[in-house]
Parts: C-alpha cells; structure tokens; sequence
C-alpha cells in the first residue's frame, strides 16, 4: 500500500447553464479582461488516499466521483492520480 | 395522522415544519434523527429546508447517504407522501428520487423574499383538491434553487402532470421577471411520476400564518390531511 | 519552564506591549516572564481583552435595572421577557479581520457573536448587523460591501438564525477601515440562564468542535493597534458555519444538564481568555495540557495552541463523574471533544505540555492588574470650526426644485433601500419574524413560546458624533428607543459597541469619552440598562480615525406581537405629524451633506423628557389600533419619512390642508422627536386631540391615498419614481 | 491571435481550515471509502481566451487569479494552457 493524490476535477457539462461562469465571465469583462470568451466554473478536489496502485487508486477515485463527488446529472469529471512524496503535504 | 420530520445534520427548518403542523388539524408531527432506521409509523414524511451537511459539495450530496434516506426511498416506494422543502428537495433530486437538479441562482446571490407560485398540477396527495392555476403567496430563501432539467425530461414532466409550482406573478403570470431564479421553465416544484413525491423551493410552512406575511401555504398540510383521510394515498 | 530573555522593542511591540507594560508585569510577578508567559500577558493586557482604555469610561453606563437577569462580564447580557423568559443579547465588531478578508471576517464575526448567545443557555432567534464602508462608488468599497454582505449572510442563513434588522452606513472615514458590527438575540428561561464558571476545584475542562490550527494567533493584540494590515500575521480564519450549527444544537441539548458547571466560547485570544476568564469569575486556576488539544495542523508550539483563534471551539466546565455524559451528547452530534484540564484552588494558569510547565501565571495579574489608562480628550480647532459654522448661506446656495432634492436624497447612499443586503439575509427562518427588514422601524419577533412581541434595533448616526459626540450619542439611544416605540415596544435594555479610532490621540478619547457620557445620560434619563456591549478602538487607515461610531442595539417588548404596526401608509388614513420636543435643523443632516457636499454645524439635540411622552403616545395608539402606521423622522427629515411610508404602502399622500413652503428646514430638517403616523379614518380631529392631550403637538397632513406624494406645494411625484430612486442605490 | 483554454486550480493553502474538504472526508469515510486520508475543496475554472501565444495566455490567466478568480490570501492557484481546436465546445 502506499499514499496517492487523486486530483479531480468536476465541471458543468456544456448543456447545463453555469450562472457562476456568466458572473465569473462578467466580473473579468469589467476588470478589462476583454479577450475572455468563455468561463464555465467547476470544483477541484483533493483526496489523499492509500492504494495498491495508481489503477487502483484511479478506479476508487471513479468510484467516489460517481457516488458522491459529481452530480453525473450534470457534470463531468476528470480524475489524475499521481504518488505522493512521504513527508509532502497537500 | 403522524408526520415525520427529518432533521439532518444543518438542517434547520424542521422546528418551524413541526410548529406549523401543530396548527394543522388532524396533524401529529414528530422528529425523525437521520441516523434512525426507523420511521416511527409516520404516515407521511418531509424533509425539511437548512443546509444539511453545511451543503458543502453540493446542496443535498452527502445527506442523501444519510441511514434514514433508505428508509425515506422505501416508504416513498410504498406510496407514502413525502414533501422536500428546500433543501429537503434538493436531497430528494440528489438521491434520484425526483428528476432534475437545482443549480446556483442566477444571479449567484442567495435570495431571500416573497414570491408568488401557481398550482401548475394538483397530482399529488400535497395539493388534492386545490385548484389548478391556483396563486399561493409564498417565502423563499435560497442560493441554489435553480431548477433545470433537460429537454426530454422536462418534456415528460409537463406531459405527466409532474411540474406542481411554477413562478409567477401576483396574478398568476409567470415571467422572467417573477422568476426570481431562474429556473427552467419557471418550475418552483415538482413531483415524481406517481405524484406522491413533491419537492419545492419555496417554503410552506413559512407561509401558513398570516401574522408572517401569509397563510397560503396551509394548503399543502390540509390537502394531505384530506387525501389521507379519504384513503386517496396507497402505502 | 525555559529561561527569561531579555526583550527588544520589536518583539513587545508583536504582543501589543510598552515597555512600562513590560515591566509592570515582571515587577507584579516578581520574575521576567518566557516567551509563552509573555504572548499570553499581551494578549490578555490587550485593548481587545483588557479593556485598558474603555473600562474606566464605561463605568458611567447605568447598568441596573428591576428587568435586569444579567448585566455586562458575562458572555451576553439579558432582560426578563415575559412567561419565565429572558432575553439575551449582544454585539461585537469583527472590523479588522473584515478589513483583511471581508468574506471570512464578517462570517467569523457572525460565528463569534453567535456563540456568546448559545453559551448563556439561550436559543438565537435573530441577527443583526450594522455596517459602514467607504463611499459605494469605489470598487474597493463594493467588494468589502459585497463580500461582507456574503459573509454575514452565508453564515446566519446556515445556522438558520433569521437576520433581520440592522442598518448600512457610508462615508469616507471609513475607506480602509470598514466596521462590522453583528448583534445576535437568544431568548432563554429565566431561570436557567447559563454562566461561564469554573466552579470547584477538580472540574474538568472540556474542549469541544473544531481542531485547533494556526488561525488568527494575535487577533486580539491585532485588534489593539492601528494598522490591521501591517500588524496582521496569523493564518486568515476561516468559518465553518455547519460546525457550529452542530455545537449550538449540541450546547443547547445539554442545557439543564447537572453535570455541566460553565460553558464559555473561545473567542479573542482562544483558549487563554476563555480559561482565564472562566476561572477569574470563580476565584480558582486552571491547570492545561496543551498537548491534549487535537491539532489540525503538525508542530504548533504551546504559544500558538493557547492563542489560537480557530473558529467553533467551546469550552465545557464539567463535573469529574459527568464527563462521559457531556460527551456522549456531542458524540451524537458527530462532534470531537478533548479533556484538556482542570480547575484548580491556587488561582494560578499552569499550562503544560506534557510534563513540561511552559506557562505558570497568577489569574489575577490577567485580570485585575490590566493597566488602566484615563486619558485627557479635547476636540481638534478644526472640528470645532466645522460645527459652529453658519451653514445658512450653505443651505441657501442649494437651487434645485424640492422634488429633485428629495429624489437626489432617496438615491443616496446612506438613504437609499439596503434590499440588495437584506434580501440576501434570511429573514423568515424561524417562523417569528413578524416584521422584517424593509417593512418597519424596528424588526419585531414573536416569541414563540408565548407570542409576545419582542422588538430589536440597531442604530447610530456617527456624523452626529463625529460633529457632537454628546449630543450624538444620547441620539442613538433615542433614536432606537424611538424605532421600538414606532412599531408600539418599549425598551427592555441596550447593548452597544463602541467603534473609534486610536484612544492614545486626544480627539479621539475625547470623541469616546463624550459619547459614552451621552449615551449614558440618554440611558438613565429614559431608564434603559445597558447589560452587555464592545469596544473596538484603533479603527483608522492612513493615520486617520473612523467617524466616532457608538452603535446601539436594543431590544424591547409588547405583550401582543400581532397589535403592532409597520411603516407603511394604509390607504385611507389620515396621515399626522406627532412632535415632542426638539427644533429640526439642517446641522449635521444629509441633505446638507447629499446637496451640497458638506459635513457641518451643530447636529440635533435630544429633548429626553419631549421623547418619552411621545414614545408613550406611539405605543398606546399602537396598541389600541387607531395608529395604522408609524414611521420616525431621521436622516433626509420630514419629506424622506414621508416618501419611504408611500413606498413601504404602495399608496400615495394627498395633501390639501398643509400648506408647507419649500422651507428646506421644515421638509428636511433632523431632529429627535418627530414621527409620521397614520391614523384610522374613523377617527376625528377632534378624537385625536383627546387622546394625545398635551403629549406631543399633532399637524394633519392629509390622506394616504392615489398614486402621488403631494409635498404641500410642491409639485406631485408618483410613488413609482420616488421607488426607483430609492431602489436604485445597490447594487 | 488565437483561442486558447486556460484551465485553473485554486485550493486552499495547506494552512488555512477547510470546511468543506472535512466535510466530503466524513461523507466518503462514511461510504465506506476507507482508504481516504485527507481532502481538500478548491474550484476549477476553465478559461476560453484570445491570446498570442501560450505564454501570454498564462500571464493574462495569472493576472485574473490575483484579481479576482483567486482570493490569495488564503487560496493558492495554478494555470495550465492549451490551444484549443477550431469548433470544439469547451
Ligand atoms: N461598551 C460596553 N458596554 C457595556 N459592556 C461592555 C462594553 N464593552 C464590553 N462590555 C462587557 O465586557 C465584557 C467583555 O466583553 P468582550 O471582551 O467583548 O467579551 P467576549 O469575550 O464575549 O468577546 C462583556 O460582558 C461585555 O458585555
Ligand atoms: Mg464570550
């Protein structure tokens, strides 16, 4: 066994309305950021977690995604897992 | 007839759920701990509105796992009347036990005011007897309450008589403007197919004394005491 | 315990200590303290915690009073309600961390407050919060404004505590250096109003919630010198509202509860100010193992655990054979506890860590050898000329038609509708509020348990006390025992929070000194008691101090929440204008400030006796129904007032018999006792005139009724403009 | 200039409390996802801009965390670009 980072991400998928990425996108216009087009806005997740493997450790994280971390309904998710370093925090 | 409450952790509408059944004739309510298996021979169920779980994640994520959920799935299964209020409704979409799911507001801020609702469909033993295109004036607090659905499902709720509440104005037009949140379609509540389920945004027990602003919402509480006991409700 | 070191300037300056400080401890405890002693000693001589400068001025306060269950040195104070009931209340500022971090400060500010309310035993049934910014034009202004909007709002609402009063205020003092004031009301019985005791030797101490982490250490020495951004180190804290909606549910189950002695929240200076405040009150020490309090956080020192300000923690005094008791109650709320301790007979803070003693401090040097400081105030040249100016010619100078000037007003900042704030605050939760924010002068609650009526109020007019702090703070009193009696209460008792800004500079102190003198006279001539209150001083940025803000909270009662009124004009009624006492007068008003920029001349002053006469006519007339509607006249004076009750009643004014002039003293003049009401049309002149006797002169004004405000001569606005003005100030 | 999709990760920093990832920590234990050790919430922002090139894609993304899409006090951020194919939806 040893330690994992899975690093999620879980974001609106294009048919759902994202109100937060139409103000994110507007608070940025107002700022003078005119070169943005587009903002949709999602959550990152950090879990730290033991596992045999990083296969392992990516199969679980799916699992958790679908349970409890996204709502499929209405998001997608992406998940990347990489070792951690003993001693490293998050 | 018996009324459970359920109260999460953060929940915090159950005290005013169970102050307000008091006053309903015919109403015996009583507190359900989430932890609990057992649902105390509620005759009907409601979950109430707060933030259970801080709503951290996503409104309604984590209580959805909640001991008492499997019970709550299994008594709706049965035919027995559940209401989720609130964040009650959002547990209810998260734990797939009705359609759809409730995005940020609009315009992003949580809202707290007055609104006005029509009885889009009276299917459901929460609403027997009301008239459809009936205006109830009603509170609403929220942050997430933003309906959507996609255009299949939404297609199907109209067909089924699903959508219970729509947004509207005093006079019962619906809007973008009295559509404080906007939700698709204006929905403000809807119900599974067999109707025995109802989920809405907006709060009818905040709604049932008028000294507060309005009695409107009593409907809800006395349509179910009428269904019951007219034996309209299978479990 | 490590050996004494030798200190430089730098490093008592990091615990808010002089040097004459410094060695006023070392002489007391006959020995130099080590670090951990002297982090501790800062923290509890501070301003924030020791009151140095304040506590001498706040002895003018009257404090008794036959309603009295719990005046200030507790968590909160409390009033006897009616039906075995108390009510219990307090506010306190979180300025400076809403100042770094405007989100988490006002939200931790919320958490704070709201933990000294459950921790008297009592239930929270309402929030309130008064807040001042920059101007609103300003970007930097709108994001404090919004984002402690959002703080105070996100944290209240998770807690399914209803918000429901309080007030917004705007002016450049303030650029920099916002105020954040949260007030929160519990309602508790009587009798079992809980205290934060130590009790007998051999208690246990028991810390519950949140893991203690690196948050906000020096918070209160921060809250104690002038520059909050350069002095701030400590990690940002961080509010976990669903924690302590948890812990208040968990406290308030274990109330009654035998095995519990004291309960007291870790607020300024964590663990240090909660224990030593617990054992000061009974006599005894307290004897802590810091290396039992659960860390979020790996390799924090014993300084950093007992000066922590982590959020949502509590401190449980618990007899030694109930511990398994207490916990199994927060067991259930999923919520971790740790015996930390124990209360001990010698009077002394022993901390350890382990085995190892790293702190053995007398309770008493904490507490009753704080320095005092009793300081000599005077008014700069400056502010005395910019009262006494003639702001005749000023006012003259002002050209403009009188239905533009009362737009120009509605659309101001400080006048303008705060809809924007108050609907992101829940304020139906609870199923009380009876009148919420918008709607009257005051937000009344019902009281569940009886159906009583309890009214609450914030207020301050800090123009009036920066100009005159005398005069201003006896305002501040009237003017909220003023707003109760527009909705038909009488006050029960006053909480406050003394907002200013440096008390070393001698404008400053003198600003403090005379507003409290005022409030206190105001208190004692209307027989309020002032049970519990805050002081934050060192509210400047660049060198310069904040308007003198003494805010005032007030809670009162009516025996039926149901006979009470709002603001609104109801259509039909015959609109009066009741005065007692007082000359309005354009010094110190907005429309001098709105119209022609300037802040100047004398503010109103109180005519005490005048008030209560008239408060006595409002809460008869209320009571017996004839009075439909009641509204004070306040900022923007008698055509403000006016305008607000048409909107608030959707329904117009005709005027046929008043004759007014665009005299602008007469339609926007300040002063402290005059009130717009409606009145039954049932009732005549004549009928009036009896009923109000010599209590206070009345002037017909008219008829609510049509779609238009009829200023005497002036010409008509429709309701529907003077609305969107007023509503078109936020966001 | 060309479209490019910035794709940001604000977390909160290793010192500051976070609620919400010890709240999805409880939820997963309590789904019996055992092997979890630490969690952590943050946002994940995507970013569709018109920039010149990739490294001016990531300085103006930079510059809208420490403006407003990261509040740096108590969060930490961090950019990746990527040129974005014509027609492709985010
Ligand atoms: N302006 C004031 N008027 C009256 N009492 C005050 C005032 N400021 C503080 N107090 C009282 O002094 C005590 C200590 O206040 P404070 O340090 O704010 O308490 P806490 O530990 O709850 O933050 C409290 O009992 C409070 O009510
Ligand atoms: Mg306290």
């Amino acid at each position: 066994m040893s330690l994992w980072l899975g690093r999620v991400t879980v974001i609106p998928k294009p048919s759902v309305n994202d109100p937060q990425g139409l103000a994110v996108l507007d608070g940025l216009h107002a700022l003078g950021f005119s070169e943005v087009e587009q903002v949709r806005v999602g959550r990152h997740i950090d879990v730290r977690l033991d596992a045999e493997g990083a296969e392992e450790a990516e199969a679980r994280l799916c699992q958790m995604c679908e349970t409890l971390l996204a709502n499929t309904l209405i998001e997608s998710y992406e998940v990347q897992v990489q070792p951690v370093q003993e001693g490293a925090a998050v | 007839m018996k009324v459970g409450v359920v109260t999460f952790p953060g929940s915090n509408g159950d005290t005013d759920c169970i102050e307000t059944l008091k006053l309903v004739e015919g109403c015996e309510p009583q507190l359900i701990w989430h932890k609990s298996t057992d649902l105390m021979g509620a005759d009907a169920l409601i979950l109430p509105g707060g933030f259970a779980h801080g709503d951290y994640l996503r409104p309604g994520s984590i209580a959805q796992f909640s001991p008492v959920m499997r019970e709550v799935a299994r008594f709706a299964a049965s035919g027995g009347p559940v209401l989720g209020i609130c964040n009650g409704f959002q547990v209810l979409t998260e734990a797939g036990l009705l359609p759809g799911a409730l995005l940020r507001n609009q315009y992003i801020l949580f809202h707290c005011a007055w609104t006005h609702v029509r009885v889009s469909s009276n299917r459901s033993p929460w609403l027997e007897g009301v008239e459809e295109g009936t205006v109830l004036r009603m509170a609403v607090a929220h942050g997430q309450g933003n309906y959507f659905a996609d255009t299949e499902t939404r297609r199907r709720l109209v067909e089924q008589g699903q959508v219970a509440f729509e947004y509207c104005d005093p006079e019962g037009n619906t809007s973008g403007e009295s559509n404080h949140n906007g939700s698709v379609d204006s929905i403000a509540g809807v119900t599974n197919e067999a109707g025995n389920i109802l989920g809405m945004m907006p709060h009818p027990e905040r709604s049932s004394d008028p000294l507060l602003g309005s009695a409107d919402g009593r409907v809800l509480f006395e349509s179910l005491v009428r269904s019951m006991a007219a034996g309209a409700v299978g479990r | 315990m490590s050996t004494p070191v030798t200190l430089t300037d730098a490093e008592l300056r990091e615990v808010a200590l002089s040097r004459q400080e410094y060695d006023l401890g070392v002489r007391l405890l006959g020995r130099e303290t080590n670090r951990v002693e002297l982090g501790i000693l800062g923290a509890m001589w501070s301003e924030h915690c020791g009151y140095k400068n304040s506590r001498p001025l706040l002895g003018m306060f009257p404090t008794e009073g036959p309603e009295v269950l719990q005046g200030p040195g507790e968590n909160a104070g409390a009033v006897r309600l009616g039906g075995g009931l108390a009510a219990v209340f307090k506010v306190e500022s979180h300025n400076h961390p809403s100042a770094i971090e405007p989100y988490q400060g006002a939200a931790t500010g919320v958490g704070g407050i709201v933990r000294d309310i459950f921790t008297m035993g009592a239930r929270p049934v309402a929030l309130l919060n008064s807040l001042r910014f920059g101007p609103p034009d300003e970007p930097n202004n709108r994001r404090l404004l919004s984002g402690v909007v959002r703080g105070v709002g996100d944290y209240g609402n998770s807690l399914g505590i209803p918000t429901v009063g309080g007030e917004v205020g705007f002016s450049a003092s303030y650029r920099g250096n916002p105020l954040v004031n949260a007030m929160c009301v519990g309602v508790a019985p009587a009798d079992g109003l809980v205290r934060g005791l130590a009790g007998e030797p051999g208690n246990v101490l028991l810390l519950v919630g949140a893991d203690t982490g690196r948050d906000g250490i020096h918070g209160a020495t921060f809250a104690s010198v002038d520059d909050p951004h350069a002095s701030h180190k400590g990690v940002i804290q961080v509010g976990n509202p669903f924690l302590e909606k948890l812990l208040m549910e968990a406290c308030l189950e274990l109330l009654g509860s035998p095995h519990v002695v004291g309960m007291q929240d870790l607020g300024a200076a964590g663990l240090t100010s909660s224990s030593v405040e617990c054992a000061g009150r009974t006599g005894s020490g307290v004897d802590i193992d810091v290396s039992r309090v659960s860390r979020r956080e790996t390799g924090m020192t014993p300084y950093e655990v007992m000066l922590s300000e982590s959020q949502e923690r509590m401190l449980l005094v618990v007899r030694p054979d109930g511990v398994d008791a207490v916990r199994e109650v927060f067991e259930k709320w999923d919520l971790h506890s740790d015996v930390i301790g124990q209360v001990t007979a010698d009077g002394t803070l022993r901390v350890r860590d382990g085995v190892e003693v790293v702190c053995e401090l007398p309770i008493r040097l904490l507490i009753e050898d704080v320095p005092r400081y009793t300081r000599e105030g005077k008014p700069s040249a400056q502010l005395l000329e910019r009262r006494e100016r003639d702001i005749t010619p000023l006012a003259a100078s002002v050209d403009l038609p009188v239905e533009e000037q009362l737009l120009r007003l509605l659309a101001s900042p400080n006048i303008g509708s705060k809809r924007w704030v108050w609907e992101q605050y829940d304020h139906t939760i609870g199923t009380s509020t009876v009148l919420g924010p918008g709607s009257a002068d005051a937000a009344l609650m019902r009281v569940r348990q009886t159906g009583e009526g309890m009214a609450v109020v914030m207020d301050c007019n800090s123009r009036y006390c920066l100009l005159d702090p005398y005069s201003g703070g006896m305002g501040a009193v009237v003017e909220a025992v003023r707003n109760l009696a527009c909705v038909g209460a009488k006050p029960l008792g006053l909480t406050n929070c003394l907002n200013f800004g440096n008390p070393e500079k001698p404008e400053v102190y003198w600003h403090l000194k005379e507003s409290i003198r005022g409030m206190s006279d105001a208190c004692r001539a209307l027989g309020i008691p002032v049970v519990s209150g805050n002081v934050s001083l060192y509210n400047e940025s660049e060198d310069e101090a904040v308007n003198p803000t003494p805010v005032v909270g007030m809670v009162g009662s009516l025996p039926d929440a149901s006979k009470s009124v709002g603001i609104g004009f109801k259509e039909g009624s015959d609109v009066y204008l009741l005065s007692g006492g007082g000359q309005p007068t354009l010094g110190a008003s907005e429309w001098l400030a709105v119209l022609t920029g300037e802040e100047a001349g004398m503010p109103p002053m109180p005519d005490l006796d005048a008030a209560a006469r008239l408060h006595d006519v409002l809460r008869t007339g209320i009571r017996d129904g004839w009075i439909q509607s009641a509204h004070d006249v306040s900022e923007g004076g008698l055509a403000v007032a006016l305008a607000e009750c048409c909107i608030a009643g959707d329904v117009g004014l005709a005027t046929s018999e008043w004759s007014t002039g665009a005299d602008p003293v007469e339609l926007f003049g300040e002063g402290h006792g005059r009130v717009v009401i409606s009145v039954h049309a049932q009732v005549s002149e004549e009928d009036l005139a009896a009923r109000i006797g010599d209590s206070a002169r009345w002037e017909r004004l008219g008829r609510a009724e049509g779609k238009h405000l009829m200023l005497g001569k002036a010409a008509p606005i429709p309701v529907s403009s003077l609305s969107e003005a007023y509503e078109s100030v936020l966001p």
